[in-house]
């Protein structure tokens, strides 16, 4: 593939994305014509099964925290992985045997993950 | 697309293509949400249920139900809470839109028609469908709610949680057809051969059964619906990220829904069924019948995505999260071993 | 001026200004939402540059899973939704001397090093080149990224699990 | 301002809107009493399925809302809720009154904690009588709240004026009971 | 006991959440109010939740939004008043509510209503249980996530609600029963077509078998959670199925008998889990057992009128009466006293789950929040029967 | 395109995340300003591995990627933890260590 053909694919998938933000615009400039605004006094107070919001407003558990961790650790192995599948063929055993080591010593984290309970609600 | 051209003698120029590409998509996008819609939440569902669905709306079989939706939602209010972060608020639905819909521009329909057949296809469309979980965590950020905060951190831990293993699944893939382009793993799977019988291709739902299954969980906990649907649980946070969104602004986060469930069976048909590809046929015919094909087997992946969602009751988040993290990884690690190893042997 | 210049200019610019906003937003969701707009920009960057498989894992990485995790971050350490103006220490002053001192110092070195140099994308870099060049010349590099996750991994882990 | 409280829509996009409106009432999940079983009976049981009219019930938040039915009774502590509830809804939203305890009080006409009459702090589009009504009842109430929005002027209802039936035209043929006057 | 101890605590969890909110909150936990509208609150339960990320610290409920101010009511009605009324109270078995008032009323005038009439009032509150039960066998996997049991659940409901329909005239609020008897006797063909439902209802509980018990995700989301002992329960007063799900053998239609049941032969189903598994387990198996009930009742129905000699209007002797009985949500008690008028002078009612949900504070606390929502279903309470 | 445009824009970003990192006192900022300084550094490998035909810019910009990976990681970890002992994510509460 030559560097034209490609940037001119690329440019397809630009105007896309502008095309898909000028559809959401287009869409909802639509809608504001169309649409009425009545306010009311309660209709923009947030909604809390009907009673007063109250108290601090959120905060996220350190749970989550670890869970988005191990999300990054293993996309970032998942990306390495990727060229590799490409050429299992040409690379041969010793790609193979070095991927290997690669995963297993990714796993041996989850499997630490895993072992201090933190896969765990507690 | 550009060769479908030149079999008919013409010679387009590239600006009309690109205008033709763009509308195709932006005309498909809302298209498959409502064939999905209603075909299988409104229609599957209720005769799952012994009922009938919507059968007024329209006159045949309530035909009209979600187009009427649609029109109905142009015309509702747009209330932002006065808490919210207008901005984020406003700008969030059209982030998971766009993370949609970019995913159609790889999916081949036929041996020509693509709109861009990028040589990191599936690659591509993983990256950019991982964008949907900013989407999320700002819609539910800046509504203000606490539901929605909830909804849009459960959201996004389970988003990332399944990523992986709809990322991992696809390795054995690339491992078996040696390319990330779409087109080039429809190639693959049709000039393929199974223990030298090549009468049907090599569909990888033969070789890598093991990726299929683990990538249609993993589509089914990305598409949040159940039993993976703790988000966005009714019972529980209302309606999870998505509590405060009026009008159009929601309509765009159930049509991206609908529209992710349609690219990712489009893309597991794709990648595992063959996709447009249909023993036989070949050359223009392939062309013409090449988006049937794969329209026929997207809704076969469909149904089974429905078929789950309407039967069993949700995860909790930790249980959700456990399968994820002890079974699907660990199960699409091994796949990939396993594959290397075989692949590397034989 | 080709059509990957201007695609240069929109992007640099829309970079710079995102950059900008990301130091100096008075909200810390804001600031993580402009980075992604800095962040996709490096991606496009990338994918002028035909180095299309980094530009997508870029997207994948960076803006998939770091920022998920920042933003996760800003959300356990209590993201308010209004400005706060209690995010800029007082030396805002200096720092701004320092790096403009070193933007002039690093713009003026490139433009008298590189002048008019040109990069010329010849050849589109998918992932199996990079497959090539990492498992014949990066080998050690390779598996020392590994470790380099699992420590960071276990040392994170540590650091964020609650006792109790 | 929007095109349609300055009466600027064409009469065929006005009879679309209607239609699509008329056949996209989403309800929301809520119920209050006794009625609430038979309106979950009309909208769960097989028997019944209200969504073979397109009254989907699908949100469970009054954001994404059309129509509110006010199951059963209402009462004094609860009425400051239903009316915020209400008005998290979007405009255009109607009212449908179920059972003659959001009717008028019904049998606790007389108690000290019940409100009487849910049009007291909301407006009402249709009232269905019965303590509680048949499933039947409230579907019959969901046609006749179908009838009125295809027939209905957007304008006044967009502005949020009251809208008065009764008047020669579309209702007449309507038992009386059934729709009543509606104010905003 | 220790339940005094933890009561204790989840007050004071209770009273530090309240404070919390006047002060801002300090640490990681926030406030969420799950009601009165919220789907999982079937109706208008208010539940205010502290929450540590997903984890309940301190659960308070809310109630009152459904109180119409039952007891004063009943002081200005007449007696064919007040059962019109009582229908309403827990409004999915509203022939079962009616029988203790009636029972009450009875007791105090000294009437016995012929056997027809008690065999057939013991029919009909075993179809308002089935009926009763259906209903939360299916809202039980909705509320776990599941859409489709609850579509059979109402599917099959409309079976028994039809008998009971044919027998009285009302889906919903029969008003069926007078001091002395019944307003009529069954129509003809009822009998045969009960039968002909009770194989249906079999039909239906095995269904939820199939649907539910059978399925991994439903077994791990109701397993374990919401665990009650049995001496806890007790303690809050937490009654019917839900106690006899912690393993407490105790059923007021053995242990206290009335209506027909002493001449009935049924098994009381209890389980020893005590959680929301177990819980609806026992209530599955007593839909089945109602069945069998019904069926055995409808063979052994005595001939003879459905009404005793009554006055045409009836006047209760001064006096007093405390009935209760086994309700399909628990146990329903009506304490009337009579001073001699057309109506009684004070109704007291023991209203079943108004003492199942007392225990919530103590049970909600310390699980998460998907878990609350399974609790909630599981005790299965109705708003009407704990406000009244 | 010119090599410049390139080497220039990263060291913009870079000498912008220089100024965040001085200047902002909320922790996740100043992790946020070290990436922009660490994809300012990647933008100078891939134009330079373009530049010079040579992938191993690239190979290094994944690299660096990943060690971003790792950085905000612990970093995080290390803001959680402040933030759990000082109820506050200003890094200049952090100065019990100062004499």
């Amino acid at each position: 593939m030559s560097y034209s053909e490609y940037s001119q694919s690329y440019l397809t998938i630009a105007v896309l994305i502008g095309a898909g933000a000028g559809m959401f615009g287009l869409m909802l400039g639509l809608a504001r014509l169309v649409r009425p605004t009545r306010p009311q006094l309660d209709k923009y107070v947030t909604y809390e099964s009907g009673s007063d919001p109250i108290g601090g407003w959120g905060q996220a558990n350190v749970r989550y925290y670890i869970y988005a961790l191990l999300f990054v650790m293993f996309d970032v192995e998942a990306v390495f992985i990727f060229p590799w599948a490409l050429r299992v063929d040409s690379l041969g055993v010793f790609g193979l045997v070095e991927v290997g080591i690669f995963i297993v010593i990714l796993a041996l984290g989850l499997l630490y993950a895993w072992r201090k309970g933190v896969l765990r609600w507690v | 697309m550009t060769a479908a051209a030149s079999t008919l003698a013409l010679e387009i120029p590239w600006g009309v293509l690109l205008g033709a590409k763009v509308m195709i998509i932006l005309t498909l996008l809302p298209l498959t949400a409502l064939i999905l819609g209603y075909v299988f939440l409104m229609k599957m569902m209720a005769h799952m249920q012994s009922r009938l669905g919507p059968m007024d709306p329209g006159g045949f079989h309530g035909w009209f139900q979600l187009i009427g939706d649609g029109i109905k939602f142009i015309q509702k209010e747009d209330v932002m809470p006065a808490d919210a972060d207008r901005r984020v608020f406003a700008l969030a639905p059209m982030i998971i839109l766009i993370s949609t819909f970019v995913v159609y521009a790889v999916i081949p329909a036929g041996p020509r028609l693509v709109v861009e057949d990028l040589e990191v296809g599936i690659f591509f469309a993983l990256a950019v469908s991982s964008l949907s979980v900013i989407g999320v965590l700002m819609a539910g950020w800046a509504s203000s709610n606490k539901f929605a905060l909830l909804g849009a951190l459960r959201a996004a831990g389970q988003l990332i949680a399944y990523e992986l293993p709809l990322v991992l699944a696809v390795v054995g893939v690339i491992m078996q057809a040696g390319t990330m382009s779409l087109q080039g793993i429809v190639g693959a799977q049709a000039n393929g051969e199974i223990f030298g019988w090549g009468a049907v291709g090599n569909p990888f739902v033969l070789t890598q059964a093991v990726g299929f299954v683990l990538f249609l969980a993993a589509a089914q906990a990305e598409l949040t619906q159940t039993p993976f649907d703790m988000p966005v649980a009714e019972s529980e946070l209302v309606a999870g990220y998505q509590v405060e969104y009026t009008g159009f602004r929601w309509l765009f986060f159930q049509m991206s829904e609908y529209a992710t469930a349609f690219a990712l069976a489009g893309i597991a048909a794709t990648l595992f069924l063959g996709g447009w590809y249909v023993p036989g046929v070949e050359g223009t015919a392939a062309d013409v019948l090449g988006p049937l094909v794969l329209f026929a087997k997207i809704m076969a992946i469909s149904f089974v995505i429905f078929w789950v969602r309407f039967t069993y009751p949700r995860f909790r988040e930790d249980q959700l999260q456990a399968m994820a993290w002890k079974y699907l990884i660990p199960l699409s690690l091994l796949n990939i071993l396993v594959t290397g190893i075989l692949k590397v042997v034989f | 001026m080709g059509p990957q210049n201007v695609a240069f200019g929109v992007i640099a610019a829309s970079m710079v200004l995102a950059a900008v906003r990301v130091v100096t937003t008075r909200n810390v969701v804001h600031a993580a939402l402009y980075l992604v707009v800095v962040l996709g920009g490096v991606a496009g960057l990338y994918v002028l540059l035909a180095a299309e498989f980094v530009a997508w894992a870029q997207v994948l990485i960076y803006i998939g899973a770091i920022l998920v995790l920042l933003l996760f971050g800003i959300m356990l350490t209590r993201a308010p939704l209004h400005a706060s103006s209690e995010l800029d220490n007082d030396q805002r002053w200096a720092a701004a001397i320092v790096s403009l001192g070193l933007v002039g110092l690093l713009v003026g070195l490139l433009a008298d090093t590189f002048g008019r140099q040109r990069v010329r994308p010849a050849q589109v870099f998918g992932g199996g080149e990079l497959a090539d060049s990492i498992f014949n010349d990066f080998l050690v590099p390779f598996e020392v990224v590994s470790m380099l996750l699992l420590a960071a991994l276990i040392g994170a882990v540590v650091l964020a699990r609650r006792d109790d | 301002m929007g095109l349609v409280e300055q009466g600027k829509i064409p009469k065929p996009l006005t009879w679309l809107m209607n239609y699509s409106r008329k056949y996209s009432l989403w309800m929301y999940q809520w119920g209050l009493a006794c009625c609430a079983i038979e309106m979950g009976a009309a909208l769960a049981s097989p028997r019944y399925d209200m969504m073979r009219l397109g009254v989907i019930p699908f949100p469970a938040s009054p954001r994404q809302a059309d129509l509110i039915v006010v199951s059963g009774t209402l009462t004094d502590k609860m009425a400051p809720a239903l009316k915020r509830l209400y008005e998290q809804m979007p405009d255009p939203k109607y009212v449908i009154s179920m059972g003659s305890c959001a009717n008028c009080g019904g049998p606790y006409w007389d108690s000290y904690s019940v409100t009487k009459g849910v049009d007291q702090i909301i407006p009402v589009d249709v009232y269905i009588p019965g303590c509680p009504p048949r499933p039947e009842a409230l579907l019959q109430g969901v046609v006749l709240l179908q009838e009125r929005i295809q027939n209905e002027e957007m304008g006044p209802r967009w502005r949020g004026e009251p809208i008065i039936v009764g008047q020669p035209g579309a209702h007449d043929h309507l038992p009386e009971t059934a729709v009543a006057v509606s104010s905003a | 006991m220790a339940v005094t101890e933890q009561q204790q605590q989840a007050f004071i969890g209770k009273h530090l959440a309240e404070a919390q909110v006047a002060v801002e909150l300090q640490d990681e936990d926030m406030v969420l109010n799950i009601g009165p509208q919220h789907p999982a609150t079937h109706g208008t339960l208010r539940v205010v939740v502290k929450l540590d990320g997903e984890r309940v610290v301190a659960a308070d409920p809310v109630i009152g939004y459904m109180h119409r101010g039952y007891e004063k009511l009943t002081e200005y009605r007449s007696y064919p008043q007040v059962t019109t009324l009582i229908n309403r109270i827990d409004w999915l078995s509203s022939f079962a509510n009616e029988v203790p008032f009636i029972h009450a009323g009875e007791q105090i005038m000294g009437i016995e209503a012929p056997p027809r009439a008690v065999y057939i009032r013991t029919v009909l509150t075993e179809l308002s249980r089935i009926a009763t039960f259906l209903l939360f066998l299916g809202e039980m996997g909705a509320q776990v996530g599941a859409i489709t049991p609850v579509f059979y659940g109402f599917r099959d409901r409309e079976y028994v609600l039809n008998l009971i329909e044919a027998a009285t005239g009302g889906r919903f609020h029969p008003n069926f029963n007078r001091i002395g008897g019944l307003k009529d006797d069954v129509p003809a063909g009822w009998i045969a077509e009960t039968r002909r439902m009770m194989d249906k209802v079999f039909e239906s509980c095995d269904t939820f078998e199939n649907l539910l018990e059978g399925n991994e995700i439903f077994l791990a989301r109701t397993k374990g959670i919401g665990i009650i002992p049995g001496d806890v329960g007790k303690g809050y007063g937490v009654s019917g199925s839900n106690l006899r799900a912690s393993g407490v053998d105790w059923d007021l239609r053995r242990d206290a008998p009335y209506l027909a049941y002493p001449e009935v032969d049924f098994k009381v189903w209890t389980h020893p889990g005590g959680d929301s598994w177990s819980r609806y387990w026992v209530r599955l198996q007593e839909t089945r057992e109602a069945a069998r009930i019904v069926v055995d009742l409808l063979d052994r129905l005595p001939s003879g009128p459905v009404m005793a000699k009554v006055p045409r209007i009836i006047k209760v002797p001064p006096g007093e009466s405390w009935v209760r009985v086994e309700n399909p949500l628990g146990e329903m008690g009506y304490y009337v006293v009579s001073k001699g008028a057309t109506g009684p002078f004070r109704v007291k009612i023991r209203s079943a789950s108004f003492s199942n949900v007392s225990i919530l504070p103590w049970l909600l606390k310390g699980v998460y929040v998907p878990d609350l929502i399974t609790i909630l279903a599981s005790l299965y309470f109705i708003l009407g029967d704990i406000d009244r | 395109m010119l090599l410049n445009q390139y080497l220039i824009l990263a060291a913009v970003l870079f000498c912008i995340g220089v100024y965040g990192v001085l200047a902002r006192r909320h922790a996740v900022l100043v992790l946020m300003s070290v990436e922009l300084m660490l994809n300012a550094v990647n933008v100078n490998l891939v134009a330079f591995s373009v530049h010079l035909r040579e992938i191993s810019g690239q190979v290094f910009a994944l690299f660096v990627i990943t060690v971003a990976a790792a950085e905000v990681g612990v970093g995080l970890a290390i803001v959680l933890l402040i933030y759990r002992n000082m109820a506050s994510p200003y890094l200049d509460r952090v100065d019990s260590m100062k004499g």
